[in-house]
């Protein structure tokens, strides 16, 4: 029986191997963390339909025990051939394919310095934010309830200063949706997304632009912050162009919340480097091509799924993995 | 040649007319920095701006027009900046933007 | 460029029996042009029209100065309905566009909100006693001409062409923006742009300028001419219309609304004077009629009959491009040969400004 | 004896046009000086500054001692050239006295006394020392040469790209010597004489050419060596080689400390062209180096600069760091020149410029110590946010400037040549200081250090920057930090250590704490981050490749984390390092004990 070995065990990496199983393929998941399921766990409610992450997870879980995939976590990837994948404990396992769905990092918002994260109370991440809707206690520092917050959009995405130039497109909705989410848990405070440009590319996020602003109440200033600072009270006072009066704004609020970016993982550079892999400019891994082989790496047997090749969101990342799993099934059945 | 005062003038129009404006200079600022093309107006240079906090200074603003062919006062405005650094430190796109206001300052000084 | 969009918006006129409504300003600065439009329809047209001495003006300009009331005015155009009820007429046309904008707007209301149509009738009785049946067909002066527009053309003594090449006029046509851009349906060709006008212009031998501000609003805009602060900027709209018909060298204008025909007219006046800016040919400025003094001149009429000495811009230029005959020395013998004065020369009628003087001295 | 003959023509011709035009030079540029610096040159001259002088001439005109220790190869190559002739003209001359005592000689006289020197018997000692200061000096021609071919091999990565006058002279220069050597032989081959050098070539040609060749060839090499010479002294005031006879003035001025400012003056002149464009200060310029940018350097910005041919883009693509300044063996004052440039290029006063400077005081707090966190430092809070802690740690009551937004100190401005606006932000903070009443001054911001100290007049007010501020609370016993095991390495910002000469307080404070490993490069020849406030030239992308380049030699050194002292150049190298980047007050304030 053939073999296929999966590198990450996310969304992406589930789906891809549910459907080798299907295709009646072993598919072996590699995960580095201590549990799969990848950038999902920790994360709360999926946009536009609010629908519970741990719902989706739960569901791919399941299916996994159910076709009694293999899934090896602890175990992170030192590098990788079409053929065999090398541990970084230098265990090395043979295959006939593998299909890199290893996804991407998250924008660490402290780069941003100005912007005060890890530096100041009250100034979070839209992760921090998904945690604390898990935990079901949304607070600012000191436990008190926000009156007013800001949502700071493309904080790590379009950014030459921190050398990530692509957008990472799901931040926008992400506003919209926890704009939403915070609103219907504090309906008194006043909530303002500052953003470049307003992104709305998937079916149902326009909609719900809409909602947000319609129906919450949710104020939009068309504006990058470019310096946030304490007030004597605790609170974060923040300074921005609203370039649509063309005048400087300056504003104090309770939670500042920075829609952090996608980023290219780390060693993606190494393992691209072990097995002759292109990546893009951005760090992401390039496919084959943009059409016919997106799912496809520049090597043979190499395979794409997910975020590895590009920001998508969970919708496109299932269907992608879906189309993975097709191609690499196909290429061991030639 | 106005020879009658009827008490009021004929109010000048505020559209930008694209059309009337002579782009040259305009153009000749955007071969000499072309990736001052690249702005996406996301203000951050005018938020930050030592100037913009302290008069009505917005150099984002004065750019833009300048781009559209719209001279008139540009090289006054942009004498406001102080070449601090602050916008070059916080624009997202990289623009060199103390080189743009000297530039500007430069093409348009003798108008 | 060819507009089918009027095709949409058609409306009834009525064939005969007007009920007619003057225009205050009309009387004043074209009194020639209203008598025309009974003369051409009365004995050109044969068709049966009252000229009402009772009824009055519908109060718009007060109302779109605020300071005639809604209900005010609601009254008294009720009454102007009951004037007609009791003639015996059911055909309103109002002369003026800002009027039969009032009409349309009312009966709208009426429509919309009709415990006002009460309100209006009990007041109206209060008043003066009278009762009123609102109107079968309400239209505009100038959508009357339009209706007959081919009859005219089969009668015409004169073409809009140039009577030296054999060229058609190049008109540019202007329509008062209460005309249909409150109620689309309420004009023939709807808001953008209307054919009324331009129906009269191709049937009668000319051509209609398309410039880019063709839409635009002519300025007058009520407060912003009466209020001399804002003068300024009424003028400045004139002013953006003429800039832009300018380079396609129109023969003349013609407005189917009151305050428009004055103030292209006289704008032209205050932009020559103040700026030394003409228009028209070798520095004339462009003569602007109206569509009564339109169909008058085609229709054979004398100039100086159709009031168009009155005129702020010379007509002559035009008279003579379309080879209608008149005598200079008439120009200013108004009725049974009274000398009436003669304006004093003016930039936009070729001579050089030889007062200085100002207005508020 | 009579010491004329024909060929000697071109030389004096030459000689004498060179020194008509050398003093006419000096002369036109003297005069010219500002009142000031006359009188400063009066006051110099009986004090034992020109003593001084003269001594620094002869060691670095002719033994070029500066050129010596960047590189010695190229500083032989110009010694020999420089002293090498020197001795040769002066032991000429004593040999001349030696054969007909003291009276006078014409000058070619000297110069050609080989030739006129047939019929007088020989003296062998001088013949020897002549041949072997040829030699010494041929060494030299040939080492030019070999430059010319190849750079590498004299140890640098680029040579000076020269301008049609330089390679006349260059090259009538190079065929001086081998000139001299075939004249003086063939007059040895006719006449016999001559030393281990001309003598033997001279017996050579004597076996092999006959008697009519030689004499036609003896003197056709004078007329030759004649010619070369002429043309050489010609060309020099009008080419690179005006250095030989400017530096000496630059050293006595500069002895009696006259100096460039920001407004271009005479003196700048004696710099312009004391400038041998040897090139040594294309080499350490990052600009070159990384972006191989290789037309802005000092020694094009100088031509460009004495020709008259100088465009802004040249002017304002530098970075100021200053790195040339240190290597340039005639210590031109380079950043000073290229400011009075910009200055000249751009500055134009305008009275109504900043009116909008009043009534701006958004300061807070009161104490003696005031504190300019200063534009750049306002981007990175964590340095303002540390520095707040120290002072509390210290118990300092703090002024805090711009806290709020603030003026700039006016710097960038000067640097990029609008001196005169400059100046009404050092006026308008300058007055601020004074209305709250603080003695000491501290500053984050090197860039605003610099400034204050220079430009600034501050009397009574004690300006500090953050690395000498904390070192002294240190030293007093007011701040303690706790010794970790964290290796540091220190980047010196430009404005602050080659600017300010402040090297050793940050690296005081950085081994208070841990470690400190130094970089490849380091202390006056420390790299510039590429941010400087000083370039509005090079572009984002190429201000990030100098980042990195930086970062990558600080990683080197294996420390976990990179401290520096300046915010521009932590945001900078930032950008391209993959290890964390810290301000000094940073690190400090996460050692503090209490």
């Amino acid at each position: 029986m053939k073999k296929v070995i999966i590198i990450g065990g996310g969304a992406a990496g589930m789906q891809t191997a549910l459907r080798l199983a299907e295709r009646g393929i072993e598919a072996l998941i590699l995960e580095k963390e201590a549990e799969a399921g990848g950038k999902l766990r920790g994360w709360h409610a999926l946009f536009p339909t609010f629908t519970p992450a741990e719902e989706v997870l739960t569901e791919l879980r399941r299916r996994i025990e159910e076709k009694k995939i293999e899934i090896r976590t602890r175990s992170e990837v030192r590098s990788l051939t079409p053929k065999s994948v090398t541990l970084a404990d230098g265990q090395r396992l043979d295959c006939d394919a593998v299909v890199l769905a290893s996804g991407f990092t998250l924008f660490d918002a402290a780069i941003k310095e100005e912007y005060g994260y890890g530096l100041y109370d009250n100034v979070f991440t839209s992760a921090d934010i998904e945690r604390m809707l898990n935990e079901g206690r949304v607070a600012r520092a000191d436990g008190s309830a926000p009156r007013r917050i800001a949502l700071l959009h493309c904080v790590g995405s379009r950014d030459e200063k921190v050398c990530q130039q692509h957008c990472s497109r799901v931040c926008c909705i992400t506003g919209v949706k926890q704009a939403m989410e915070l609103k219907q848990r504090f309906p008194e405070a006043d909530i303002f997304n500052f953003y470049m440009d307003i992104r709305m590319f998937g079916p149902g996020y326009e909609e719900m632009y809409r909602e947000a602003q319609q129906k919450c109440n949710v104020h939009f200033v068309r504006g990058r912050i470019s310096e946030a600072a304490p007030t004597l009270d605790g609170r974060i006072q923040i300074k921005a162009e609203d370039t649509l009066t063309g005048r400087p704004l300056r504003m104090s609020v309770d939670m500042l919340i920075l829609l952090v970016g996608m980023r290219a993982n780390d060693d993606s550079a190494a393992l691209a480097e072990s097995a002759g892999l292109q990546r893009s400019p951005s760090g992401f891994m390039a496919p084959r091509d943009h059409f016919l082989h997106n799912v496809e790496s520049n090597v043979e047997g190499i395979f794409y799924a997910g975020t590895v090749t590009a920001p998508k969101n969970i919708g496109e990342t299932l269907n992608e993995a879906i189309a993975a799993a097709d191609a690499a099934a196909d290429y061991l059945n030639e | 040649m106005a020879s009658i005062n009827f008490g009021y003038t004929i109010s000048k129009p505020r559209a930008i007319d694209v059309d009337r404006n002579n782009l040259r200079r305009s153009d000749e600022i955007l071969h000499e920095m072309p990736e001052l093309q690249t702005c996406i107006g996301c203000g951050s240079c005018t938020a930050v701006c030592t100037a913009g906090n302290l008069t009505e200074f917005n150099f984002r603003r004065v750019h833009t027009l300048v781009r559209r062919g719209e001279y008139q006062g540009a090289y006054e405005e942009m004498n406001k900046c102080m070449l601090c650094g602050k916008c070059r430190l916080v624009c997202p796109r990289g623009i060199n933007t103390r080189g743009v206001v000297m530039l500007i300052k430069h093409k348009l000084g003798d108008l | 460029m060819k507009r089918n969009s009027w095709k949409e918006y058609q409306k009834q006129i009525a064939d005969d029996r007007y009920y007619y409504a003057r225009s205050c300003i009309r009387q004043n600065f074209f009194p020639g042009s209203e008598k025309a439009f009974i003369d051409i329809l009365q004995n050109d047209l044969g068709r049966d029209l009252l000229d009402d001495p009772k009824h009055s003006s519908c109060t718009g300009i007060g109302y779109h100065s605020d300071i005639v009331p809604l209900e005010t005015i609601m009254t008294v155009v009720a009454r102007q309905f009951a004037l007609m009820t009791e003639a015996g007429y059911e055909n309103f046309v109002a002369s003026c566009i800002t009027s039969f904008g009032v009409y349309s707007e009312i009966l709208a209301t009426w429509e919309e909100f009709p415990e006002t149509e009460e309100r209006t009738r009990e007041n109206l009785l209060k008043a003066t006693g009278r009762e009123f049946r609102k109107p079968a067909s309400l239209a505009h002066t100038s959508d009357v001409m339009f209706h007959f527009r081919e009859e005219i053309a089969r009668k015409a003594k004169h073409k809009l062409v140039n009577a030296l090449t054999g060229e058609p006029l190049h008109v540019v046509e202007h329509i008062g923006c209460h005309y249909a851009k409150i109620f689309p349906k309420s004009g023939i060709g709807g808001s953008e742009f209307p054919y009324v006008l331009a129906g009269m212009i191709e049937s009668w031998g000319g051509q209609c300028v398309d410039y880019p501000e063709r839409r635009h609003c002519c300025g007058f805009g009520f407060r912003n001419y009466l209020v001399q602060a804002n003068r300024g900027y009424s003028i400045a709209n004139s002013h953006k219309k003429l800039e832009s018909m300018a380079p396609y060298k129109p023969d003349f204008i013609v407005a189917n609304c009151p305050g428009c025909a004055m103030f292209l007219d006289k704008w032209q006046y205050a932009i020559a004077e103040m700026e030394g800016t003409t228009y028209g040919e070798n520095g004339h400025g462009i003569p602007v009629l109206t569509y009564e003094e339109m169909a008058g001149l085609v229709l054979g009429y004398d100039p100086w009959v159709l009031g168009m000495q009155m005129h702020q811009v010379d007509v002559e230029p035009l008279l003579d491009k379309m080879g209608i005959d008149y005598d200079p020395a008439a120009k200013y013998l108004g009725r049974n040969g009274k000398y009436i004065g003669k304006p004093a020369s003016a930039v936009v009628n070729g001579c050089p400004p030889d007062t200085l003087y100002d207005m508020r001295e | 004896m009579k010491f004329y003959a024909p060929f000697c023509l071109p030389f004096i011709i030459g000689a004498t046009t060179m020194f008509a035009i050398v003093l006419g030079k000096w002369l036109v540029w003297l005069l010219r000086l500002p009142r000031a610096d006359k009188m400063l040159i009066l006051r110099g001259l009986p004090s034992r500054a020109t003593f001084g002088a003269i001594g620094e001439v002869f060691c670095e005109s002719l033994l070029h001692r500066r050129i010596f220790r960047v590189n010695p190869v190229l500083g032989y190559m110009h010694m020999s050239l420089a002293f090498g002739w020197f001795l040769l003209i002066s032991v000429g001359w004593i040999e001349t006295v030696a054969h007909l005592g003291f009276r006078y000689v014409p000058l070619q006289g000297h110069v050609f006394f080989k030739y006129f020197a047939t019929s007088l018997e020989h003296k062998p000692f001088f013949d020897f020392a002549m041949d072997l200061l040829l030699l010494f000096v041929l060494s030299g021609v040939a080492l030019a040469w070999g430059k010319r071919l190849r750079s590498k091999a004299l140890g640098m990565r680029r040579t000076t790209k020269h301008v049609l006058g330089d390679r006349i002279a260059l090259s009538a220069l190079w065929f001086i010597f081998p000139a001299r050597l075939l004249a003086e032989s063939a007059t040895c081959a006719l006449y016999g004489g001559g030393g281990f050098l001309t003598g033997t070539l001279g017996e050579w040609m004597h076996d092999r050419i006959g008697m009519l060749a030689l004499m036609n060839l003896e003197s056709a090499a004078w007329w030759f060596y004649s010619s070369c010479l002429g043309l050489f002294f010609v060309a020099l005031p009008f080419s690179r080689y005006m250095h030989i006879f400017t530096e000496i003035p630059l050293i006595f001025l500069r002895r009696y400390r006259l100096r460039s400012g920001e407004k271009a003056t005479s003196y700048d002149r004696f710099q312009l062209e004391a400038c041998s464009r040897c090139g040594i200060c294309i080499d350490p310029c990052q600009l070159q180096s990384v972006l191989g940018v290789d037309n802005v350097q000092s020694v094009y910005f100088l031509r460009d600069r004495r020709y008259k041919m100088l465009r802004p883009e040249i002017a304002d693509n530098c970075l100021m760091c200053g790195r040339c300044a240190t290597k340039c063996p005639v210590g031109i004052d380079l950043n000073t020149l290229r400011l009075n440039s910009r200055d000249r290029l751009r500055n134009l006063p305008d009275k109504r410029r900043y009116a909008y400077l009043k009534e701006t005081d958004r300061s807070q707090g009161s104490g003696k110590v005031g504190y300019f966190a200063g534009c750049m430092t306002l981007l990175t809070p964590r340095i303002l946010q540390a520095m707040e802690q120290v002072f509390t740690a210290a118990g300092e009551q703090v002024w805090w400037a711009d806290r709020d937004g603030g003026v700039c100190c006016g710097r960038p401005l000067k640097l990029s040549g609008e001196t005169d606006a400059a100046r009404k932000m050092m006026r308008y903070n300058t007055e601020l200081f004074r209305k709250h009443g603080i003695t000491t001054l501290v500053t984050s911001c090197p860039i605003c250090l610099k400034v204050f100290r220079e430009d600034y007049a501050l009397e009574g007010i004690e300006v500090l920057h953050h690395s000498e501020y904390i070192l002294r609370l240190l030293r007093t016993g007011r701040l303690r930090l706790s010794h970790g095991d964290t290796r540091y390495t220190y980047h010196d910002p430009c404005e602050l250590g080659r600017g300010s000469g402040i090297y050793d307080q940050p690296r005081a404070v950085i081994e208070a704490m841990g470690q400190l490993l130094e970089p490849a490069e380091t202390r006056e020849n420390a790299l510039c981050c590429g941010s400087s406030v000083a370039n509005t030239a090079i572009s984002d992308g190429q201000q990030a490749a100098i980042a990195r380049s930086v970062a990558a030699e600080l990683e080197a050194t294996g420390a976990e984390t990179i401290v520096t002292a300046c915010p521009l150049c932590k945001k900078a190298i930032a950008r391209g390092a993959t290890k964390e980047v810290h301000d000094l007050a940073e690190i400090v304030a996460a050692h503090i004990r209490r």
